[in-house]
This record gives C-alpha cells, structure tokens and sequence, in this order.
C-alpha cells in the first residue's frame, strides 16, 4: 500500500471548488476539522452546499465560512444554537439556504450514500413536517418515510491520529459524523491531530481504513480538546 | 394558580424515581438535564448521548480545563464512566432507534392524549432545532417528558391535540409537570399523581384535554 | 453499570424455544461461537430458522444444528459449499427450507433490524432472480430493491474477549456478522474466548458496546482459531 | 480447436497485468484466486477480501496451523499486510457496494455483450451460492471476468443475451479469456488482444455475438 498524500491545510483543499457538496465533521466544537475550514476560508470559495450537525457556533468553524461568504446552504439538524449568531443573522436576512434534517436521519443518509445504497426506510418523522414531499411507504403496518442516500464532493474530517496509509483513530465523542462522512464523499481530507508510523494502529481498533482517504494533514488545532474554559 | 405546584428540583426529583435499575436511557437538552443529579447512582443506569457516547458519566464542574472532544449533548463537559464506550452518529442512532433504549427524557412544548409530541418548533415559525429528539422519542421504550403543566401564557400544554408541529406520533408514555404525574395509555391522561398542596380539580382545569382522576394519588416528596 | 448474566452454555441458551428466529455469526469457521451451538443442539430445540452466512461446514457449527433435527430453515448466501454435506442432504430431501440472499444485502437487512429502519434501497439484484416479489424503486433514473430489515429472537455471537458489562472486541476476520447481529436480535447470548476486567478493554476500540449484550459465556473454543491443519 | 489458446495461469498472468498501482481490488473464489499470484507487489494493490479484511496478504502455505481467524472468502490461510484492518460485514459490503473498490476480479458462466454477468446459478437448478458476488459487481468500478471462452460443451460464453440466470446487469467491463482479451464498450464486445497462436476468425467463431475486431492485437506474454 502506497502512503496517502500528506500535505498542508492550504494544499489539501487546492481541488476543490465553488458550488461543491461539502461535509464537514464535528458536533458542538468536538471534532471539527478547523485548520481544513480556515484553509477553504483563504481560498475564498463561493457557493458551498455545507452539511455538518451544527451551524457553526460563536465565530469558529462552519461559522467562519458562513462569515467568509462561501456558503450558500447548510444542512444540518441544529441550525438555531444559542452560540449560532453568524447563522442565525444571515438565515433572517435570506443570504442562505436552509434544509434542516433529524439528526439520525442524517446520519442513515450519509452512511446509506457511503454504502452505495439509494435510502433508507425510517420511521423518523412520519406525521411531521420533515415528511414534506417525502414518499411514505407501509410495512407491516407500519409507516416509514424514504430518506434518500448523501453523498458528498468533499468530506472534511477530524481525526487523532492518522498513518501514512490513512488508516484513522477518532477521539472519544469526536468521532461523531467523520468516519461515516468520510465514506461517502469522492474526496476524503483529514486532519488529524498527530502521526503514527505504519503498524502503530491496532488493526483492530482502526475506525477509518486508509481506503477511505485522499489526502490528510497533521496538525494539532489551538482550539480543539482540552482548551481552558473561558 | 400553579404557585403551589413543584420546584424544577422537585419536578426532576420524581422523574428520577421512575428510572429502573439497569436502563439504558438518554437525556435531551434543557430540562431534562436537570434529572440526572437526582438519579441514584445504585440503580447503574446507563446514559446514552446522542454524539456516541454509551455510559456518560457525571458533568463536570470547575476543573477549568474543559475537553471539548467529551462534551454531552448539550455540550457540557463530561465523562465516561468504566465500561463506557464510544460509536460513530451512525451507530449512536442506530442504538436509539434499534430498541435499546429503556427510556428516554425529553423536554415538551405540547403533549396530546394520544401520545403526540411537540418539541422542536413554533407554531408558524421557520424553522427549529431538531437534533436528535425525532429519532429518539421514535425509538425508545418509553419516552417521559417533562415540563410545566401551563405556558406562561397559562394555556394547556397538555392538549387533546397538537396544535405545534409535531415530533412524533404516539410515543409520550407519561408526563411530569409541576403539576404532577400525569400517564397516557389508550389514548388519554390518566392523573397518577397529584403534587402536594394542589386540587385534582386545579389540574384537570390546567389541562387541555380530558383528565382521568379516578385513581390519583397525592405525591410523596422527600423529607 | 451492573454485570451482565455470565453463565454457562447450557443455561445461556435455556430460554431460547422451539421455531424462533436465531442469528448465528461466522464465516467459514471464523467468528462461529460452537459451544453455544452446541448447547442449543443438547436442548433438542425444533423448527429454528437460523440466518448465518453459510450453512454450515462438515459436522461443525450449523451442520450440527441439521444433523440434530432442530432447524426448519436456513437464510444465507452461501448454502452449497463443498464441505455443506448436512445442509445438501437435507435440502435435497425437502427437510428443510433455504432463503438465499446476497452477502451484502443480509448483513444490511441485519443492520437495519439493529438499527430501527424499515428496510434499505439498494442496487444489489436488480434484474435477478433475488428480485422475484420484491417491491423496485427508482430514484434519480436507478433502480433499487427495497429489502426489508431483518431482526431475529436471539442472536448467538462469537468474541474474542468479554468484559462483565458485555463490551465486545472480535478476533482478525472472525468479526464478521457478530457486531450487526448483536445489535438486532431480541435476546443476544456471546460465546468469548476470554474474559477480562471491566476497563480492560479500551473505550475507543470496543466494538460492541455492552447494553447490546445479555448473556455471556467465557470459554475457549478447541475447533477455533489457531487449529493445526488436517 | 482452444488447444492453440492460453493456460490458466498465462490468463491469470494477463489480468494482473490489468491491475493499476494502488487500486482497492477485490477477488472472487475459484478462477480469480489464480491471478493473485501473479500482481506486482510494487503495484501495492490492496485486497479486499469480503469477509471484513482490508489490506489481505498472500495466501499462507504448509505452516502446519491454520488461523481460522483469519481466512480469505475461499477459506484459505492468508495474512493481513501491514496498514490492514478489519470491518464487520455491513461495512466491508459498504466499502464494494459504495464504489471504493477500483475493480473486481470474479469467475463467470456467461457474460453478455450489454455487460450483463451470470455466474451464481445454473439455468434450472433450484438454488446457488451467491455469496457476495451481486453486491461486489454492482460495486466495483471495473468488473474484470476470467473464464474459458467456451463451455466444456463447446457452447459460447460470451453471449449476445444470458441464458443463465444473471448475477448483476451492465457491470462487466473486461473479459480475460483462454483465447484473449475482450473489452465491453457501448453494448459491444470488443477483441482487444487475441492469444498468441489463436486465430481472430476462431475467437469470432467461437463467440455467441458479434465481435469487434478492428484494433485486434497479438497478445505479448512474458520470456
């Protein structure tokens, strides 16, 4: 097995483009992938489609772009935050797109977009608004809406620690959405927040396999796990 | 009128009693957080959030560190207690809708006779903040709400039906106000229990929808 | 958390009952917890339909099951391999019924089960006889089958090692369909190598966690891992 | 009349030719497994075996003890190469069915010239053992077949429509026969490379469709 390509932040995100399809891993500020954002921030893309739980909240990561002007549409199943400010004022003056998604739901999309399935029956959200031109089909007796499969142009993912073959570990609760994203976008960063030589990771115990991944970083981020409460 | 009904603490306290040994139970945002202090630790229930985390321990306090890659749902600093592990979303909701849930709490809005749920939006409003609750009061055993009985507007929140967008069809199965303790089964509010100091007759007028009183008992407190 | 029951093969299997639905994890002989087949062919059960990968090998794991009378009808993806003399025999004589599904769509079927969906979309045996009776739908200009979840009474399940609250880590290829089949099945009984204390295991690298877990049985197997070739 | 044709083992070395370095590749049992051999190691492929193993190593012979835990979809002894890993099956199957694997090596009883595959069951027979085989070709990005060109029989298998019952439609993208090289392209098939000593005509007669031979080439094999 060939190493994956190992660059910068700057390099990483070089092919990608306005308009694209973007998830972005991280729940709350727990595995956010915020050297990858800042690095799309300065390449100053337009008309990004961001999926992601979250909104971004203060004035860090989704935020940071929807503060950029690169975002044209979020989907997510948080979007109203108390700490969602930047969101929140350009969703109020119609500067952005909103499709909002149970968080469960989200996570089947994406896993059934990373598993080459077309959707998923769920019984998430019948009788409610989310059923909205939504297909309902009944099995025994029960009602299921058809959610359709999520796939991405681009995935950015927050990892511990990455091989050179792109093999990933996660840390505690910031594995979240980043091992399912990053199996169901065409171009797989990560950023990762240290190194290990091949051989270092139990085969066990990796969550990610290297197949999964493009191109990483290693990087530890100021603002990530074990920062001092304000 | 409900001057006399329970504190939040006391609310929360008599939801903790209700949690049976050995469960494995999640906890939304907001008032349902409030119910974990009071939780007896002997019962070893299992606390599930929503981000991955399978046996969440205690939040934390003042340590002045905070990780923010062991945060709970509502993004406060937590831990893991011994044996907890950790899963990807996928997984996580998969455990909630899976069945494997014995119960879940959940913050309300609305809940009508018939078990609907409203919790995540306004009436007429754009949008909400769905996060997990549509999936876990789908999935879970029993889901226990909690909430004042009234608006601060004094209208019922206990409705014969929504008039909120919905969360989910069905799955309340029993209500703790400040009121009392109010269970739904086949279709209507059965008044388990009354708080102390308040009229049975004082809930069914705080309540939107017909109240079955027949077997209510007054709640006891502790102390 | 409290213990989970640790208990013997015999007693794990006591409350499972005659036509239940049973998963039986394995491929080839790798993952198959044969004590505890074992101890269900002992408790003389009849009419089990067991949904497991293959259809048993020579005298071991499910062929036992069928050479004990106890199973009515086998699900899996692989019934006529070389060594599946049991399951050919009596397949041939008509004593016993065989759904036939695609490996990939049995472990989503199963998952889905695990998961609390109705079902999954996917592209796997459009046009094919596995298609005959199965609803199709067409998104985006493909064809998919919705295949419906699978969940099963009880699940027999192969670790490698066991902690007291159930918590799972697998064994190289032996992983298999355990972990999918522990999280669908109504009562879930493991057959583990070992047994270690609780924090032994770590929280990153555990695979099943234990609330999937009811009962469990710490105890080698001799037909297992690590054999020294016929 | 195939006397003239290619051994198992020059198909086999053929295919590996067609393997590009770094490609995820998963390989079939029977036919296919006599390919493995044959890969460069500096190509660095990496084999995904569906039984959950990502990054499977050559078969393991004459240890004298066999690691149940650790067989290939044949059930061989195999190792796993440094930077492996092991899934659970609904992810290995997420992995071929969600296009991460840059081909697929699979055995065949009739491949027709719209790419349609049939190599599970027999026409008429009860049932087969299909394994993972429909999930994997629908997956794979390129459906590599390797079979004789003819049947014990002497009857096609290239064909213009199957006659057996298919495996996945429109998947197969190369052919790798004893008697050469047949591409897919456009509803077509398309003779690529004819074996050395065997006659374009015989390949054309021995095919149950229509054979583009336009840019037919002479096979080059090794020494």
């Amino acid at each position: 097995m060939k190493p994956k390509r190992k660059t910068s932040a700057q390099e990483a995100v070089e092919r990608m483009h306005d308009d694209a399809v973007v998830f972005i891993g991280g729940f709350g500020r727990g595995g956010v992938p915020e050297n990858l954002i800042e690095a799309v921030c300065q390449k100053r893309l337009r008309g990004l489609t961001i999926v992601s739980n979250n909104a971004g909240t203060s004035s860090t990561g989704i935020a940071r772009l929807l503060e950029e002007g690169c975002v044209r549409k979020v989907v997510c199943s948080f979007p109203l935050a108390k700490e969602s400010v930047v969101f929140k004022g350009l969703y109020n003056k119609g500067l952005v797109d909103l499709e909002v998604v149970p968080q469960g739901t989200m996570a089947e999309r994406i896993r059934a977009g990373g598993a080459g399935l077309g959707g998923v029956l769920t019984p998430t959200g019948v009788g409610t608004d989310i059923a909205e031109g939504k297909q309902v089909i009944e099995l025994d007796g029960r009602n299921y809406l058809l959610e359709r499969a999520m796939r991405a142009d681009f995935a950015l993912v927050k990892a511990h620690k990455v091989d050179p073959m792109g093999n990933l570990v996660y840390r505690k609760a910031a594995r979240n959405f980043n091992p399912i994203m990053a199996m169901a976008a065409d171009w797989v960063m990560v950023e990762a927040t240290s190194e290990v030589a091949v051989g270092d990771l139990d085969p066990e115990a990796i969550v990610t396999p290297g197949v999964y991944v493009d191109a990483y970083v290693a990087i530890a981020s100021a603002g990530q796990s074990m920062e001092t409460a304000a | 009128m409900t001057a006399t009904g329970l504190t939040l603490d006391q609310m929360a306290w008599r939801l903790a009693q209700e949690l049976e040994p050995d469960w494995v139970v999640n906890v939304g945002i907001g008032m349902p957080l409030a119910v974990v202090p009071f939780v007896d630790p002997a019962k070893d229930i299992i606390f599930h959030s929503e981000n991955g985390i399978i046996g969440m321990g205690p939040e934390l306090e003042g340590t002045g560190v905070v990780d923010n890659d062991l945060l709970s749902a509502g993004k406060r600093p937590v831990s893991l207690i011994p044996g907890g592990s950790f899963v990807h979303h996928a997984d996580s909701f998969a455990l909630a809708r899976g069945g494997r849930l014995d119960a879940a709490i959940l913050g309300a809005y609305q809940v009508a006779s018939n078990g609907d749920l409203a919790n995540w939006k306004l009436p007429g409003a754009r949008t909400g903040s769905i996060g997990g609750a549509m999936d876990i009061a789908i999935g879970a055993r029993r889901v226990l709400a909690i909430m004042t009985h009234k608006t601060r507007d004094g209208e019922p929140k206990l409705v014969e039906r929504l008039t909120y967008p919905p969360t989910a069809l069905g799955v309340v199965t029993k209500v703790f106000t400040d009121l009392g303790v109010i269970a739904i089964r086949e279709g209507r509010f059965i008044l388990e229990e009354v708080a102390p100091g308040v009229e049975v007759g004082e809930v069914s007028a705080a309540t939107g929808a017909e109240l079955c009183t027949e077997k209510t008992c007054i709640m006891s407190l502790p102390r």
